[in-house]
């Protein structure tokens, strides 16, 4: 199982702040995830519809879209950051 | 010597500037970011990270005294939902001299604003809310610090 | 908006604070200098030409509000006998943006150093008491902003 | 009657933080008064030394050393500022 976590208007988006998931064994990266999510129900095409503007964080660490998920405990997705 | 909070609570500026004083420095420079009622916004509301935004701000803060010589910083972010005139962000730094205590509290607030796990969102008189866009001039003025 | 003083009185940081912030601002720098007690300091006399004093500072404080929108710009400037941890100046400065706001005040606290007729005699515990000499690092640092 | 005012070590080597002078008509600038109130007693001897250490400003304004004293109401002499 892996932990999503969704903020800002992602999370709005997705209606939840995070879930646990069963990823298929061929999301292996950021951006299959993404991809996945967005194909899975309406509610992720809506989130995931410009997967550009999405930014990813594995376990606390900013990830680009081919970092692997193996290992993962949590993956944060989200907006890029409007600080501080 | 340091000290990194995330709040949901107002920010006591005078007393945190008494905490932050004991002991006397040379020079103290500070920041202070506020919510701006523009445009009739009622509401600012901070969403953040927990994990990712307390570990940011506490490497900033390190990364700011590995740095410079400070005698002490405080880095202070509130989150949440907030009112026009209520204080965001509250930076204070200190060092024997004023060249140092400048540097390191400007570098602190520039990169508070890129390297913060924080999203905003806006609510307006009228009934407007809105995520805040990622503004091109935060990253530039972030990426002046090469660390 | 502009408030400018000279004083032989101990600066009130909070006070001074509060006055400023009336009305609030997005983005508020301050700086304040302390009388270090390096080497056994007891004393620090600081000697101002009244007259050249006075004008120094406002024309500075105009200098930065001419050069920065600013909502509120408050410089203080403590003359006479000091003891260690009395604050010497305060500056804030504030704007609806940050840039702003740190760029016064830096600007501010860099132009005081020169430009303000005033003279610094230390007095130690050991009885030593002698007039500071200039320092070139002001120089230089004042000299960064060409206006 | 020209008024002279003494700052920071100036003023301690002369006794007085200021003095009304009838200038002789020949000291017409600021050099020729260092020179002039440096040859005059002692006081003034260990005041004006070196008068490179020496700034002037005339009227509050800062003025280099061929600054006339025509018209001037008063010259305060006094080591480079020590700041802010």
């Amino acid at each position: 199982m892996l932990e999503i976590a969704y903020f800002s208007w992602v999370r709005e988006r997705m209606g939840v702040a995070g879930e646990a998931v069963e990823v298929p064994a061929d999301v292996a990266d950021v951006a299959a995830l993404l991809a996945w999510l967005g194909a899975r129900d309406e509610r992720g095409a809506l989130a995931f519809a410009e997967p550009h503007r999405i930014r990813a964080a594995i376990d606390g660490a900013m990830m680009g879209p081919d970092a692997p998920l193996s290992g993962a405990r949590e993956v944060a997705l989200f907006p890029p950051v409007t600080g501080g | 010597m340091i000290r990194v909070l995330v709040q949901p609570d107002a920010i006591d500026v005078t007393a945190e500037f008494d905490l932050h004083d004991a002991g006397g420095h040379g020079a103290s420079a500070s920041f202070i970011g506020r919510v701006r009622g523009d445009d009739g916004l009622t509401e600012l509301f901070l969403e953040h990270h927990p994990a990712m935004t307390g570990a940011g701000l506490a490497a900033l803060a390190h990364a700011a005294a590995d740095r410079w010589k400070l005698s002490a910083l405080t880095l202070i972010h509130r989150v949440g939902a907030m009112a026009p005139g209520d204080t965001i962000v509250l930076v204070l730094a200190s060092s024997a001299h004023r060249a140092e205590a400048l540097a390191a509290s400007e570098f602190l607030i520039d990169r508070l604003k890129t390297d913060v796990m924080l999203w905003k969102r806006e609510t307006f008189g009228d009934g407007r809310v809105g995520w805040v866009e990622e503004r091109e001039g935060d990253q530039a003025r972030a990426e002046r610090w090469s660390l």
